[in-house]
């Protein structure tokens, strides 16, 4: 109790692209107590919009000033290369998520009504839309950056939690299909909890291994500490169940396709590329930084569960009949591949880098193709909201040809044909686990491309060589917002198909240095 | 010493976790979520307690909070799922089946 | 001062000097309830212009005593519905927490007992206010469980609204506390009062003023909402709504109607009464030191003396829980979360930022600038939200009053009613039991009571 | 002057004018009048085309990915320039032949015809890609098109066949890319330029399972038995254009980068496996053979004829190898041989797409005494059997002679069994003639009109060419001699050993 | 562990009282059965029937109660900053300004929001 306590410092400049983003979220809540109901959403979405704009270009700035080399914030929040870039890429993704979220008609006007009720009827009537998801977006979009940066396995929870709390929410928030919305949340919710717990407990025993949650001086400790070996194991074991969960790896990926098909399709946008980016940052963080010294045991497990995330997300993805469903288990699919990268690190520095700048690589692709593959999604739809069973994709080749083309090129990029992003993703993790001795991993992944590759195929045959049904679904004329985000998607997918040498370069060098220690 | 209120916390996360997997009613398997946050600040003030430092107790303030808004919002969904169908079981929720 | 305890000389009484300790605040406490029920009957009846009880014993005293064997020997009631283990449980939920916080309350300075020198207290912990908030929460559960395990919707809805009440009042009651562990940098209670021992000097032109060392003087703000939280916590009027006759009959305990499970009820609530009275006495008048004039004999602080001063303060605040039910008129329930929730919970926040810029400025290293800076940011901040509010709140009141007027309008112009409000008389029964009228539909749907 | 990139700038510039033009006849117009620039300027090229100069000529290079080492690279020697010339070739007339193809109703028309463009950019770039990685990219990025003009505008089972027909090039290109992959960091060059990497693979073993990383995409995109079971699929249902296209030049690409990738990077590998793949390739040839006569499906007919082509073309290109006297015979007839069959076989499938376009009926007992009413047709599907059977005379004999001559000199009875192949080539071809063209006239057929100007156009080209080659070859064989020979040098068999060895000296 | 044995010792006196009181409640008084007696009491009316579970009860004392719990959190982090404001000096003014301020907002939301009104 008694000793003096050093007032801590903190490096505002350091955080300040996360710091505006979470700002503007908390103005955004003060916009929702505050300002008049019709005026709520043209108050958020420059705010919004805005805040991931200086966010991003602050990032930019530091970056060019200069990427510290020492963890900010009493050591609690890296903001190093990797982090910087995972920053950025989630907050141009966020951006581009938002521009689909603005759309009106993907929420529900009153969450907690009873479809069908009167309530909702009046909401209905009375033009109600949930303007919340604006700073709860923002909330998540800042926890997905916390945790990433995370140096800490409190911070490290903390942004799990920031990141996922707002995410069960906005779930539950569909317009239409409530009932499977609302299900989606809770499934997301229970299920997200349970693994955060297990996050937690793994947490607790490295806590009591090395008497710190520091990852660096975690990594220090290992070997150094005699005898408590077990619960070294038992906490690595649990932050390893909590941070697969997250990505979605098999055996931890059955709430993916639920929520996935559940959520407002921009949310699972949101989710399919920011979440299991933040998630990929942080894995790599805590199991290189924290748990370098132990890969010896958790390599072979992560060599597991990348063949069996590959193979099963592909495997299951065949029998989808559900378009969300499907890009899920893709999602679970690609997560298998971005562990390759995670196997692929070594003890040379070098190695890292290039498994790391290919995984950052990778994940800016798939990205951006998630993304936009969502937004298509958003634009076909039935009577009773977005057709979803891809026997109402049937045609549609020929019923919107523009439309279909450019969904046939995000299935073939994930598919990970040449001269899309996709494959240059693919190509960079595959190439880097070669070098780290991981061909035959390398050759599982190869394997489960081909599968995956079926069912990109399949969608694109019923799309193009298919009659349309006569009821078939419409497509919406797309708003600006949403015709923007496919035209930006596409255009990504094609740029870092044919040139991806700057946005490798940018991987590379923000791999360069690693993670801080 | 300390062993004794680790095995306790490891009882009570398996109970949580057991519970979880095996109870049926959302907000019971709520509470098992909640368990095993507890369980989890049981070892972490445990560990604090054992390795002499107070960080353990601070986390356990963390955990505290996090589960108090896992708690406001976990309940607010399974509230509103109650409120469309008058049943918090997670078998009845299966529309999202294969 | 030696014989001031500090957290150090807790925890070296042999077991005997606990237990005697604890038997003693045991005593006192159900002695104090049967002397508090007493007095307030008394004291109200004063007010009232009675006499109160004067027939069991000289002016009434054994009246209690004969209320408690009354109670004894009547008929326990065991309604057929209730949960039995939990009707069983709640009482012994609810009291034994509230005989618990008075276990960090500090009586006296070090006395020698028995030759062993010891603190009149029974113990004190780095975190003894942490306890008693503890304990009250845990209370809460007794109040709950009590209401629910009765199976009556009388006693739930009592149950709950006790329960809601009670814990909108403990985070007011809680920031209340945090300007007093501002001052004395501690959460132990002995050390709270040994705190305020001395009060600091206020140096204006050369000039030492002395300053009042109670907390009550120089944090006025937090006791001021202390003392409606201690109302409110402990259920008593105005805000006895939990167990408000004219709406809930007997509130949580309408199952408990007789016998001593009832007894417990009445014994807890009083306990809980002392409780808050001593923690108010500890945190802001100086717990057991004598007050100002007589703290200028040197013998008044030291020996078994301040157990007086203690009593005595403890009678005072008691008298003004029986002053203030005597004045008061019991609120409306939603007039008692509001003041809860938007009158005492900003406004405390508010305070103890200004308490904290306060100290911050006082701290020898700290740039007056920026303290002032955000003192001034925090003002005005509150101002303009409060403004804000105000305007809302205004308006909105003002809506719903034109709402009603308008209703009353419509319904004045039916004919059938004379002029006077009418409800609807086709409603379902509130308690399901379904109308002749709609068992006629078989549509008709059966609506339970509770229903919202 | 970039020659390469003009090529395939033009090409898929073309390709995006067409999907401009709102006009479906003026889009067709627009896109013969592209393929004949670029052939004009292919040939341009080619006359430029020195064949005893440098073996790499008409070289761009330029750094594209310089992370992963990846250049975009670009030259031609003589076995690419006339696989590109082949392909520049047929693309016109695929055009001219296909200008009603897509106009069943159901499918945009200037779609067809721009990925038509598109695919003759992609055959060029893989041809001339001298950049390991280049040329996967091309490899892979080329299926795409192809994928599309078969599912859109093939046949009824037309899903079926493309999906068919991408997945397994895709699965065959996924090794591939593992090899490749593993190929760039064990040579550890930091480079994927073909001219770096030869050499640097010395152990055996590595090269073994590199090689079979390579060659099973190449097996399945030549088709080789038992990898073929996509090609009857594919070739039936595609459209008639696309199918020649295909069979054409696409599945050369297999036989291509065979000789240049397999044999080159991995020699050692290569001659461990010659025994192996040798006795595919017969297979290949004999079976291909013996299925095609049991057809009744004309287009799966030549679709197995093929089957039965490549599997002579494998064989000459892995007669290419060390210790083959030889293997300059063999090389050089089994580039031949690709351009060759590239005509012949076009102008089989051509020939038989006007005839089914006419009938509307693939089957060969649908039809009978074609002869009579339309001997323009029969005539010039007789030429077009011949040449795929192989009559001395035309050009396909002169590459088979001399794939079997130079297989002969070190693998005797596969070479004696490949040589069966022709007699049962005669049979299928004799035979599926016999039936469609001679006897009785069918009663549906009663009616068939003849070639009309623009299939005259079409057919008469491939006729010339098959002609012209049959007898003077030697313009090709100046071409790709020293192309192969070079080759050959890194398959460390010199080329004084190969020419001094060879004793049959054919068409010089 | 000391410090905390007292109160068990107080606990344990507490609970045996209040334990013994209310099981000795059904011995010493009469015993008289009668059936309305042993209803739920509500004002001489028949009882209504309580659903299994104890019924459903209004939303808004889960509000109340989730709101509890979003500022008792708050108070679990004053109560360490206040103990130790003096150390921490001018850096835990603005922490803790920046801090409440969220909260702040948080609670302006729900005010605004009609999440305190009780109607």
């Amino acid at each position: 109790m008694n000793g003096t306590i050093p007032a801590p410092t903190i490096e505002y400049g350091m955080l300040a692209p996360m710091l505006v983003v979470f700002g503007a979220a908390i103005l955004g809540v003060l916009v929702e107590a505050f300002a008049p109901r019709y005026l709520r959403s043209a108050i958020h979405l420059p705010i919004t919009l805005l805040s991931l704009l200086i966010s991003f270009v602050l990032i930019v700035w530091q970056w060019v000033e200069g990427v510290p080399t020492k963890a900010a914030a009493m050591g609690a929040i890296a903001v190093d290369g990797p982090a910087m870039f995972i920053w950025g890429t989630i907050l141009v993704l966020a951006f581009v998520s938002v521009l689909l979220i603005k759309d009106e008609g993907h929420f529900v006007g009153a969450a907690a009504a009873v479809p069908g009720s009167v309530e909702e009827e009046q909401a209905l009537y009375e033009g109600a839309a949930h303007t919340e998801v604006y700073p709860l977006v923002l909330f998540a979009v800042g926890g997905m950056m916390l945790f990433p940066a995370a140096n800490d396995l409190l911070i490290a929870f903390v942004g799990l939690e920031v990141m996922s709390l707002p995410l069960y929410l906005l779930c539950g928030l569909a317009r239409r299909r409530r009932l499977l919305s609302q299900e989606a949340a809770m499934k997301y919710f229970l299920l997200g909890a349970f693994s955060s717990a297990f996050f937690l407990y793994g947490t607790a025993m490295i806590y009591g291994y090395a008497n710190s949650l520091d990852l660096a001086k975690i990594g220090a400790t290992l070997g150094a500490v005699g005898g408590q070996d077990m619960l070294l194991y038992i906490g690595g074991a649990m932050i390893g169940v909590g941070l697969l969960f997250k990505i979605g790896a098999a055996p931890f990926q059955a709430w993916k396709p639920d929520v996935y098909q559940g959520a407002p399709t921009p949310i699972t946008a949101l989710m399919a590329s920011g979440t299991l980016i933040a998630a990929f940052g942080a894995l790599l963080r805590v199991f290189w930084v924290a748990l370098g010294g132990l890969d010896w045991n958790w390599r072979p497990v992560f060599y597991g569960v990348a063949i069996l995330t590959m193979l099963g997300g592909a495997i299951f993805a065949i029998t989808q009949t559900d378009i969300k469903r499907m890009l899920a288990y893709s999602s679970i699919a690609h997560g298998g591949f971005l562990l390759i990268g995670v196997i692929a690190t070594g003890s040379a520095p070098a190695q890292n880098t290039s498994a790391l700048s290919g995984i950052l690589f990778y994940l800016v692709a798939y990205g951006f193709t998630t993304v936009g593959a969502f937004a298509v999604v958003t634009m076909v739809r039935d009577a009773g909201g977005e057709a979803w069973h891809l026997s109402r994709w049937a045609g549609l080749g020929k019923r919107s040809p523009l439309l279909a083309g450019v969904f046939a090129f995000f299935l073939l990029a994930f598919a990970g044909i040449p001269l899309t992003s996709g494959f240059f993703g693919k190509y960079a993790v595959f190439q880097a686990a070669v070098t780290g001795g991981a061909l035959p991993l390398v050759i599982v992944g190869a394997v489960a491309s081909a599968v995956a590759a079926f069912f990109y195929v399949r969608v694109i045959v019923l799309m193009f060589f298919s009659d349309p049904a006569a009821d078939g679904p419409s497509v919406v004329l797309p708003s600006r917002g949403t015709a923007a985000v496919v035209g930006l998607a596409a255009l990504a997918t094609v740029v870092l198909g044919v040139f991806p040498q700057p946005v490798l370069d940018l991987a590379h060098s923000a791999a360069q240095s690693l993670f801080v220690r | 010493m300390t062993t004794h209120y680790l095995v306790l916390s490891a009882l009570l996360f398996a109970i949580g976790g057991v519970g979880v997997l095996v109870r049926r009613n959302a907000i019971v398997v709520f509470m098992c979520v909640e368990l095993m946050l507890n369980a989890c600040n049981l070892a972490f003030v445990t560990f604090a307690r054992q390795n002499g430092s107070l960080d353990g107790q601070v986390i356990a303030f963390f955990v505290m909070i996090v589960a108090a808004a896992e708690v406001v919002i976990g309940l607010a969904i399974i509230v509103t799922i109650f409120r469309t169908r008058r049943s918090a079981s997670v078998d009845d929720a299966s529309l999202l089946k294969h | 001062m030696n014989n001031v305890p500090t957290l150090d000389d807790f925890g070296h009484d042999p077991l005997w000097i606990t237990i005697i300790k604890a038997v003693a605040i045991f005593v006192f406490l159900m002695l104090g309830v049967l002397f508090g029920v007493w007095s307030e009957r008394k004291l109200i009846s004063r007010m009232q212009h009675r006499y109160g009880p004067n027939r069991a014993g000289k002016f009434g005293l054994l009246q209690s005593v004969a209320d408690g064997l009354k109670m004894g020997l009547k008929e326990d009631i065991m309604p057929r519905t209730v949960d039995k283990v939990i009707y069983f449980l709640a009482p012994v939920i609810l009291a034994v927490p509230a005989f618990l916080a008075f276990s960090v309350v500090p009586f006296g300075p070090m006395v020698s007992m028995f030759g062993h020198k010891t603190p009149l207290q029974l113990t004190d912990l780095p975190v003894a206010v942490l306890l008693v908030l503890a304990t009250a929460s845990i209370g809460v559960y007794g109040i709950v469980l009590a209401g629910w395990g009765s199976r009556s919707p009388y006693a739930m809805l009592g149950g709950l609204r006790s329960a809601a009440q009670v814990v909108s009042y403990e985070i007011a009651m809680g920031l209340s506390f945090v300007a007093v562990f501002l001052q004395a940098g501690t959460l132990s209670t002995s050390e709270i009062v040994s705190a305020q021992a001395q009060g600091g000097t206020w140096d204006v032109f050369g000039l030492s003023i002395p300053m009042p060392s109670w907390y009550v003087f120089s944090l006025l703000p937090s006791f001021a909402i202390y003392a409606v939280t201690m109302l409110g916590e402990t259920n008593r009027v105005p805000f006895d709504l939990p167990e408000g006759e004219g709406e809930l009959v007997g509130g949580f305990f309408t199952e408990y109607s007789s016998s001593l499970k009832f007894a417990i009820f009445m014994l807890a609530e009083y306990v809980n009464v002392f409780t808050v009275s001593a923690m108010a006495i500890t945190l802001f008048f100086g717990g057991w030191r004598a007050p100002w004039p007589i703290s200028l004999w040197d013998g008044a602080n030291a020996g078994w003396w301040p157990m007086l001063w203690f009593f005595l303060k403890l009678a005072i605040v008691f008298a003004c829980f029986v002053w203030i039910r005597a004045t008061l008129p019991r609120v409306r329930y939603d007039q008692l979360m509001a003041f809860g929730w938007k009158v005492l919970i900003p406004v405390n926040l508010a305070w103890i930022m200004i308490a904290a810029t306060f100290k911050a400025m006082r701290m020898p290293d700290t740039t007056r600038g920026v303290v002032l800076a955000i003192g001034a940011v925090i003002l005005i901040g509150a101002f303009a939200i409060w403004l804000r509010f105000d305007t809302v709140n205004q308006r909105r009141r003002e809506a719903k009053a034109a709402q009603i007027e308008a209703e009353f309008e419509q319904l004045r112009e039916e004919p059938s009613a004379g002029g006077f409000p009418v409800p609807p008389l086709d409603l379902p029964h509130y308690h399901g039991v379904v109308p002749e009228q709609a068992r006629r539909h078989a549509d008709a749907k059966e609506v339970t009571s509770g229903s919202n | 002057m970039p020659w390469l990139s003009t090529l395939m700038g033009v090409s898929v510039l073309g390709a995006l004018g067409v999907t401009l033009i709102r006009n479906d006849k003026l889009a067709k117009q627009f896109t013969l009048l592209v393929s004949l620039i670029v052939l004009a300027l292919t040939v341009t090229m080619a006359v430029q085309f020195s064949p005893n100069g440098d073996q790499w000529q008409f070289q761009e290079n330029h750094s594209w990915i310089p992370a992963f080492g990846v250049n975009y690279s670009l030259a031609v020697d003589g076995i690419a320039l006339v696989l590109i010339l082949l392909s520049v070739i047929l693309v016109p007339i695929v055009v001219l032949a296909s200008w009603h193809d897509a106009e069943k109703g159901r499918r945009s028309v200037r779609t067809y015809f721009s990925l038509i463009l598109v695919l003759e950019a992609m055959m060029i770039g893989v041809f001339a890609a001298t950049d390991v990685f280049l040329f996967y990219v091309f490899f892979e990025a080329m299926l795409i098109p192809m994928y599309f003009m078969i599912g859109s505008y093939g046949g009824p089972q037309r899903a079926y066949a493309s999906v068919k027909f991408l997945l397994y090039s895709l699965f065959g290109g996924l090794l591939m890319l593992v090899a490749v992959i593993a190929l760039y960091s064990i040579a550890g060059k930091n480079t994927f330029m073909l001219s770096d990497l030869i050499g640097t693979i010395q152990d055996v073993n590595t090269q073994k399972w590199l090689f079979l990383g390579f060659f099973v995409a190449f097996a399945i995109k030549a088709p080789l038995w038992p990898f073929h079971t996509w090609l009857p699929d594919a070739a039936a249902q595609a459209p008639a254009g696309a199918a020649v296209l295909l069979v054409g030049v696409l599945d050369k690409v297999g036989t291509f980068g065979m000789m240049r990738f397999c044999l080159q990077l991995f020699p050692d590998a290569a001659a461990y496996f010659t025994p192996l793949v040798i006795v595919l390739a017969v297979i290949g040839v004999i079976y291909g053979a013996i299925v095609a006569i049991g057809q009744t499906d004309m287009m799966r007919l030549i679709a197995y004829t093929s089957v039965s082509h490549f599997g002579l073309i494998t064989l000459g290109v892995f007669a290419m190898t060390k210790g083959n006297p030889g293997a300059q015979d063999a090389g050089t007839g089994a580039t031949l041989y690709m351009v060759n069959h590239g005509f012949s076989t076009g102008a089989l499938f051509l020939i038989v797409g006007f005839l089914i376009y006419r009938r509307g009926s693939k089957f060969i007992p649908d039809y009978g005494g074609v002869q009579k009413v339309a001997p323009i047709l029969a005539g010039t599907f007789l030429v077009a059997g011949l040449s795929s059977l192989s009559l001395p005379g035309l050009s396909t004999f002169v590459s088979e002679f001399m794939v079997l001559a130079g297989a002969y000199r070190l693998h005797v009875p596969a070479t004696v069994i490949a040589t069966m192949g022709v007699i049962l080539a005669a049979i299928y071809i004799l035979w599926m003639y016999q039936r469609t063209m001679n006897g009785p006239t069918a009663e549906s057929v009663k009616t068939l009109p003849d070639l009309n100007a623009r299939e005259k156009w079409v057919v008469a080209p491939l006729v010339a060419l098959l002609l012209v080659f049959g007898f003077y070859p030697k313009p090709l064989l100046d071409v790709i001699n020293p192309a192969v020979k070079d080759t050959l040098s890194s398959v460390s068999v010199t080329a004084d050993q190969a020419a001094a060895a060879s004793g049959v000296k054919e068409g010089k | 562990m000391q410090l905390y044995v007292p109160i068990l010792v107080l606990a344990v006196l507490a609970a045996g009282f209040a334990v013994f009181s209310v099981s000795i409640a059904p011995f010493t008084g009469p015993k008289r059965w009668n059936r309305a007696k042993l209803d739920a009491y509500e004002c001489g009316i028949d009882p209504t029937p309580q659903p299994v579970g104890g019924g459903r009860f209004p939303l808004k004392y889960m509000i109340t109660a989730m709101l509890f719990i979003v500022f008792d959190i708050e108070i679990i982090f004053l109560y360490p900053w206040a103990v130790a404001f003096d150390k921490l000096g001018l850096f835990g003014l603005v922490e803790m300004v920046l801090f409440i301020v969220t909260v702040l907002v948080a609670y302006a939301y729900v005010w605004r929001r009609r999440g305190l009104d009780w109607d």
